[in-house]
């Protein structure tokens, strides 16, 4: 029996219960032994526009997601209408019975150059420009329409309504049903979803009764879904890991100012400031509770996590492109003064506002160039969640032995995507902290005397010293000396040498797969796990790939990048941007150039049938870049 | 605040570049005073400045001192003070530092109130940057250093304070040492944010705000016995709010020095997030232990968002 | 007889007249017809610090400076001990006798930490720590003190004093008088360094004679200068050359915030707000003044500015490193929303605040990634004061042509240095106009239907339409279609492509020299002139150099340089930074490694003798990389 | 303002997305109703607005409009103005994105004047962001879409501009509209730069400040025949601010919308800025030639910079 492999996709308005639908689906699939992964997609928006998740239930742990999608849940008609091409021959879409009544043009919410493509594909098919049309069109490729009476279904079970409350539940349980889940795992989704609105839970719990009784009656054949038996998972986002790595990390003191994809991070640790501890060993310890302050702006938010710092507490500050275009100066600062902060940066869809809910890799240029002079800064990158949870803490140890800005970049696909976590472990990465100053008679706060740049810590509290964003010397005061200005630009910059030599390789660059294969992928962020994915489906396919998987930018790893790269055959660079900045970057430090491309920059997510797709047409020699399209 | 010290040098030994007759000297006169009359321990005081003439300051000053960004030590020291609460923190800022660049942050620490002391160093000018008009200089007003009247209006900063949320609020006289002094404890005293706005001669730039033209114009409130501007209880807050207020638009032949507002009744940042923050005081972000003896972390991320978990 | 070459250094406080000095000077010698280049050296400082100009008067048109200078004046002790090794033997230092019992332990302005380095090197010469033991320095290197007293021959001449603020004057009077000027020369340049205040011409016009009268009686021989016949010139600095080429290209509308070393452009223009226009012709235009905004931060000069220019304005804004990272969001709207907007950029020491008022070439990676996402934008730079004219023409006509951000680099050794010009041409650079709409009734901001990727640009007042830094449509409406986004990046994009094809190379990079030289340097900015003054001095030794100057980096004209450099030799990378930006920048678009450089990252400008040292010292292979250190 | 439209739709065909109850329609319509009193050329007005769901307004407009940064809203409308001062130009910004990221910027267009009107929506949330805490929320406020009190306390706009400099403060009620729409009818009128505070109701995540919430409170100034804001001469003008700005600190069970202030005497900064710019409302920078019929330059960089030219 082949193995469970479903993609499914649940569609409806903003604020249409998306989110509860998303978390229930994850909860009772997971129950039942499996795993699950999947994406959110919305506009900047509140309420009303077009909103989906798109998820892969697996047992074995699923890293990408794939179009065309074997179950659809519209929760609107416009659901129906932007991902008219997203179902599979065979696909079951699940909707509203009252959405047949639904004509194209009626569907405000659907922007209007959308409206226009979808029409317009209606037409060349000769298909009316309706609901109808739209049935017809899904039923031609194949397709299962399976329309259900919504508000009759759901004023059976709860008559206190409103029904369009409940769509979300309804829609979600009926999936589950058809697909053979236990009404039990159902529920406990159900539990799982509303755990914080506790009133209403019984009534969600009636519907998705009434979504188990109508598939029952109905002439729907539920699949025979195998269980298994569940082990331990936190069910986390990318915001979520991030902030759980920060905190067991040491962070202590957090800044920010409301920004997509960012905030959820920092709301998160906001909601826990009162921290729980391990019990063993750490009575004596000195333990208090976590500082989260919302700013007036990102230009506070940089300066602020910078002062926290600067008193010994280990400060870091979230944010997105347009925010993190305002902490360039910070950043500056920070090198300058070597400051122990940590940026994390969640990439949307730039340029300015850009596609704000959206997803892109476009900032990795910048990050790696921002603030104004020469200063030594780290960049680097997760690529799922367990480096987002790892590399969060790696991202503070790094700030404190080194002294200076880390730029812990992230994408918003990952931050958005929802993956099932094996238990957390608290021993995998070990805290380290900043050269303790203990000289405090005569403290040298910028100390030239050391072979790698570092000078002892000290902190505001403890120690009398002084500094300065001016060019300083060793006290800390404003020095415009030429010899010491050449000397303390010296020691900064070999900060840096100190870190590329000290930092394993699997911490920067990791080749995965086998080294003499045909084609190797080179990428960063969210891709990461579609390629490995890409790199078995391949392989059935007689074709072997391997992948550059790249986590640090700065200090960035050439020389092993170069020997990588020059026994490498067909490469090719996967990045979720327009000018293929990591390629650019791997040439300005080894001189290899990377011909070949497969590029996105539509804001969505890669699927892997594109990129698979991509890769033949790259290796039959039919282009040398593509630009990926999948996603509404 | 507790530990204290006798006879300490709060002036560092670093040779000071304003330019005589600045009226920054007085400043630094007055603070090492208020410093010294508090027998503060210098570890425990924090000078922040930006850039600027004044900017300068805590080099000058043998107390902890962290010399920012152009109109960003308001973050600067509040990042410390939240970090550290048990800290006092001074803010040293221009008038072009605070009132412009910095005027958002000015503006947002009212809201906050998390308990530094700003001293603004009003001169009118930019000083460090050759003299332009900084937004304390009125309408019209044309000193030597720039080619034509100022084509932009003044702000009043006490009102501004006021108005933000500024729980303590005076202006005080670079020259008129004892009570700068005076007011910058008080000050530091005080719970909440506090703000003096200091009239400042910059000699080199400001021909209209000379020394003299302040010396024939302030008067000290303290001098009216009926002065009182401290608010105990909520009953007087709208009175006397509206009382400092009023007095602060008065600006001509006689200028107000003095406390023109004290508000006790306003919980300070770090009172609130005492409420919220477990052992905030005790151990605040600066002074937690964040490993065990072997390294590793001390927090458990499943009960600290045990909601996240399945089974 | 050889070719009179005066290099001449005034040191003396800041705020003591160095300046008018300086000018004074300047006016003098070109009057007897030579030609000057000087450049000033200060501390970030309003009173007291120790400032200097260095200078160099040739017949023919010095492009460079140089070590050791010839005459040296020094307005106060500090001078004589920080510029201890900067003196030839034979030069001559003019001082106040009552300097000779000056210990240096009361120079209080020199910094401890240049102190310390003074007082060690005179230490280990066995010589006493004062103004006698300096002097005695000088004499053993052969150097011929001149004292003079000061505060008694101005007392003579201008018994009203305080003589203090006539030692600027009697110094500079001084030195014209030993280099054998006429006094009606000298009697000029005071008109001239005073022009802005009458009431004080005639005080020092006595002084000067004074200078004269005093050289006259005493034992010293005068030079006997070559007088020239004078040509028209303008003395400019970088500041003001931006300022008028701006202002000529049809700038209407600059906005600024205070910051060295950029300001003195706006403050400028802000004097010139009354535009005097060209009589031919021009009768019937619209003529009207420009308008010059102090704004309240940096984040709103940028936007301001962006603001302006959506009213067909053309618009710029001038500022520096810390201002400029506070600008990276407007200018990622800027290319998002295709406004044409300039930005001067006047590079000074870095990161933070670093050394701000002195040079530095290090910002070039940040402005050229500078702002989130991906945009077009042009980053051009000036080396010379006519490209400072005409490039700032040109920054406008980019702008408009191709609505994108223009970032125009200069740097502070740039901006400071004074250079007599000849005349401006005004038919140098013809005035282009962004591409009009006349299409007001069916008006598209955005119109996709453009080969080039330009649209028409209509502009408020005139046109109603919409604008947003979110993706949008070509009404200017948001949008998220994947489509439509892809679309408009691409017209975004092409726009950089257009540009790539339409410029001429000469705008871009030229390669000055013989083809097949020796040494290839590379450098941008302020480095050209001297380079090729430098190609010249090493001609005489038989060695042959070209110099490929780099003169925009965005977009790059790869190909060029990439066949330049393959054909070259030994490639010298010289730059006024650490990490040899520009040769990162052409790695990355060529793939070619240049292993040589000649870096300089004291905050001092280059001067020729250093930078022939090192070129000799990489041809004997002793050093890959020098590091030039002279500078007080 | 000289030319004038019959008939026009001032709604454009763009679908709007906010929440259904939003307080925002209601201004979308007294803007609308305003731009038809006065038979307002869609040419002539700009509206410019910064990130927010009240950021999205000018694409509901028919005028030319300008959805800008988060926060530099009046930094581009003081462009435009300055630019092309016969434009009338319309802020349209959140109370997050006026007053917390963009404060600075508020307070210095007081100083400015430039003559452009501010409406300002205060709803108390950061709307497009989920609902956080805005600076208009007070101290302890608990609405929906925040887990705790808020614990930073709150910036009275009224009171905020009118301490700034703006010469016209007004408050308003996005379901006043009839109101509202004089107010901003009134606002554009005025000279100088003008501020609207627009009470705006967020159903979706402010549950305290609802629309009945709001009902119940709001009065109109105008509704006492005595009260005359307005100051067409400097010496009503310390009387007329003081009791506009007390008026201002009311907020409660009863508060005040309408005008709090009006100010004639201060110039505006195109006013300003006409005494030293030639030519300037005639031929502003939007709107001169900049080269000659082949074109090249008609600026004379000599006579334009005479004194740095030898011989
Ligand atoms: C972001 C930024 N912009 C501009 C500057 C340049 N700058 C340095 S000091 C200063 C103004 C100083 O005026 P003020 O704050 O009044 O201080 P004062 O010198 O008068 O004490 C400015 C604009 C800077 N350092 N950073
Ligand atoms: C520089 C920057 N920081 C943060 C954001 C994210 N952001 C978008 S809207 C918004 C706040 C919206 O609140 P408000 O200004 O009150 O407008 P409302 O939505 O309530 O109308 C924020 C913080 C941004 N777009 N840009
Ligand atoms: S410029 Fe003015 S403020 Fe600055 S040091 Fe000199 S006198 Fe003081
Ligand atoms: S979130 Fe609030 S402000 Fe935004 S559209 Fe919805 S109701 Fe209106
Ligand atoms: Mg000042
Ligand atoms: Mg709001």
């Amino acid at each position: 029996m082949q193995e469970t492999d479903i993609n499914l996709l649940v569609g409806g308005p903003q604020g249409g219960g998306i989110d509860s639908a998303a978390n229930m689906v994850s909860m009772a699939f997971s129950l039942a032994g499996y795993n699950i992964y999947g994406i959110r997609e919305y506009h900047s928006n509140i309420k009303g526009r077009h909103s989906y998740i798109h998820f892969r239930i697996m047992h074995k742990r699923p890293r990408s997601l794939k179009y065309p999608v074997d179950i659809m849940v519209a929760l609107d008609p416009d659901t129906l209408f932007e991902h008219m091409f997203d179902v599979s021959s065979n696909a079951k879409i699940i909707y509203d019975t009252s959405f047949d009544k639904f004509e194209l043009k009626n569907a405000r919410m659907i922007t209007s150059d959308t409206m226009e493509s979808i029409r317009n594909e209606l037409k060349s098919r000769n298909l009316t420009l309706d609901v109808h049309g739209i049935l017809d069109y899904f039923r031609s490729v194949g397709a299962v329409p399976i329309a259900m009476p919504f508000d009759k279904l759901i004023n059976d079970y709860v008559p206190e309504g409103p029904a369009t409350r409940y769509y979300n539940t309804l829609g979600a349980g009926t999936t589950l049903a058809i697909l053979g889940l236990d009404i039990e795992h159902a529920n406990e989704g159900i539990k799982y979803a509303f755990r914080k609105k506790p009133s209403v839970v019984d009534s969600n719990l009636r519907v998705i009764k009434a979504a188990y009784d109508y598939v029952d009656k109905s002439e729907i054949k539920p699949e025979q879904l195998k269980f298994y038996p569940v082990i331990p998972r936190i069910l986390l986002t990318g915001n979520d890991a991030v902030a759980i790595g920060k905190l067991m990390g040491g962070l202590r003191f957090q800044t920010y100012y409301p920004i997509t994809p960012a905030s959820d991070e920092s709301t998160l640790l906001e909601n826990h400031e009162d921290i729980k501890f391990l019990e063993n060993e750490t009575k004596n310890l000195k333990k208090g509770g976590l500082v989260v302050v919302q700013c007036e702006d990102e230009l506070s938010a940089v300066n602020m996590a910078n002062g926290g710092a600067l008193t010994g507490a280990r400060s870091a500050t979230a944010t997105s492109g347009p925010g993190f275009s305002l902490m360039a100066e910070g950043i500056s600062f920070a090198g300058m003064t070597e400051i122990p902060l940590v940026v994390t940066l969640y990439q949307r869809g730039g340029p300015s506002t850009g596609l704000p809910t959206r997803n892109g890799q476009s900032d990795l240029l910048f990050a790696l160039n921002t603030g104004h002079g020469e200063f030594p800064k780290m960049v680097i990158s997760s690529g799922d969640m367990e480096e987002c949870v790892y590399d969060a803490m790696k991202s503070l140890n790094y700030a404190q032995k080194y002294q200076m800005p880390v730029i812990h970049m992230i994408d918003k696909t990952l931050a958005n995507t929802m993956d099932l976590v094996p238990e957390i472990d608290v021993k995998r990465v070990r805290i380290e902290k900043y050269r303790d100053n203990n000289n405090h008679e005569n403290y040298k706060r910028y100390d030239l005397n050391t072979d790698d740049g570092v000078s002892p810590y000290g902190v505001f509290g403890k120690d009398v010293f002084w500094m300065t964003g001016d060019e300083h010397n060793e006290l800390g005061h404003v020095t415009e000396d030429t010899s010491l200005r050449d000397k303390m630009m010296e020691k900064r910059m070999r900060k840096l040498i100190t870190a590329d030599r000290e930092i394993p390789m699997e911490d920067r660059a990791i080749l995965y797969g086998n080294e003499n294969a045909d084609i190797t992928y080179i990428t960063w962020g969210s891709q990461k796990s579609l390629l490995l994915d890409a790199i078995d489906e391949l392989k059935k396919d007689g074709i072997s790939a391997n992948l550059l998987y790249l986590r640090m930018f700065a200090p960035f790893p050439s020389e092993y990048v170069g020997e990588v790269l020059k026994k490498s055959n067909l490469i090719i660079d996967v990045e979720s941007n327009m000018t293929a900045q990591a390629a650019k970057i791997i040439r300005m430090n080894t001189g290899i150039e990377v011909k070949s491309s497969i590029l996105k920059y539509n804001g969505r997510h890669m699927t892997i049938d594109e990129v698979i797709k991509s890769t033949k047409r790259i290796m039959g020699k039919e282009l040398e870049m593509v630009v990926l399209e999948n996603g509404s | 605040m507790e530990k204290s010290v006798e006879r300490y040098n709060y002036r560092s030994n670093i040779t000071i570049d304003w330019c005589p007759g600045c009226g920054n000297f007085g400043i630094v006169s007055a603070v090492t005073q208020a410093l010294t009359d508090m027998k503060m321990d210098p570890k425990d005081v924090v000078a922040v400045s930006g850039i600027g003439c004044s900017g300068k300051t805590p080099h000058y000053l043998n107390i902890a001192g962290a010399h920012t960004l152009h109109g960003r030590s308001i973050p600067y020291a509040v990042g410390v003070k939240l970090a550290n609460p048990n800290l006092n923190v001074l803010v040293m800022g221009g008038d072009g530092d605070l009132l412009s660049i910095g005027a958002g942050h000015l503006v947002a620490e009212g809201r906050r109130n998390s308990g530094i002391v700003v001293l603004l160093y009003n001169n009118a000018v930019y000083g460090l940057t050759k003299g332009q008009a900084a937004p304390t200089m009125p309408l019209n007003e044309k000193v030597k250093s720039i080619p034509r009247p100022n084509i932009l209006d003044k702000i009043n900063p006490v009102a501004l304070a006021m108005t933000s949320g500024y729980s303590f609020v005076a202006r005080g006289f670079s020259s008129e040492i004892k009570q700068l002094s005076m007011l910058i404890e008080r000050a530091m005293k005080h719970k909440g944010s506090a703000i003096i706005e200091i009239l400042q001669p910059c000699p080199t730039y400001n021909d209209v705000n000379t020394l003299d033209w302040f010396r024939k114009r302030v008067y000290k409130l303290e001098d009216d016995k009926t002065w009182n501007p401290v608010v105990n209880d909520k009953s007087e807050e709208e009175e006397k709010f509206n009382k400092g207020y009023n007095l602060s638009l008065k600006w001509g032949d006689k200028i107000p020095i003095g406390i023109f507002y004290e508000n006790n009744t306003v919980p300070s940042f770090p009172e609130r997030l005492s409420k919220i923050v477990p052992d905030y005081i005790k151990y605040p972000p600066s002074d937690q232990d964040v490993s065990d003896k072997d390294g590793y972390t001390i927090v458990d991320p499943i009960k600290t968002f045990i909601e996240k978990e399945i089974e």
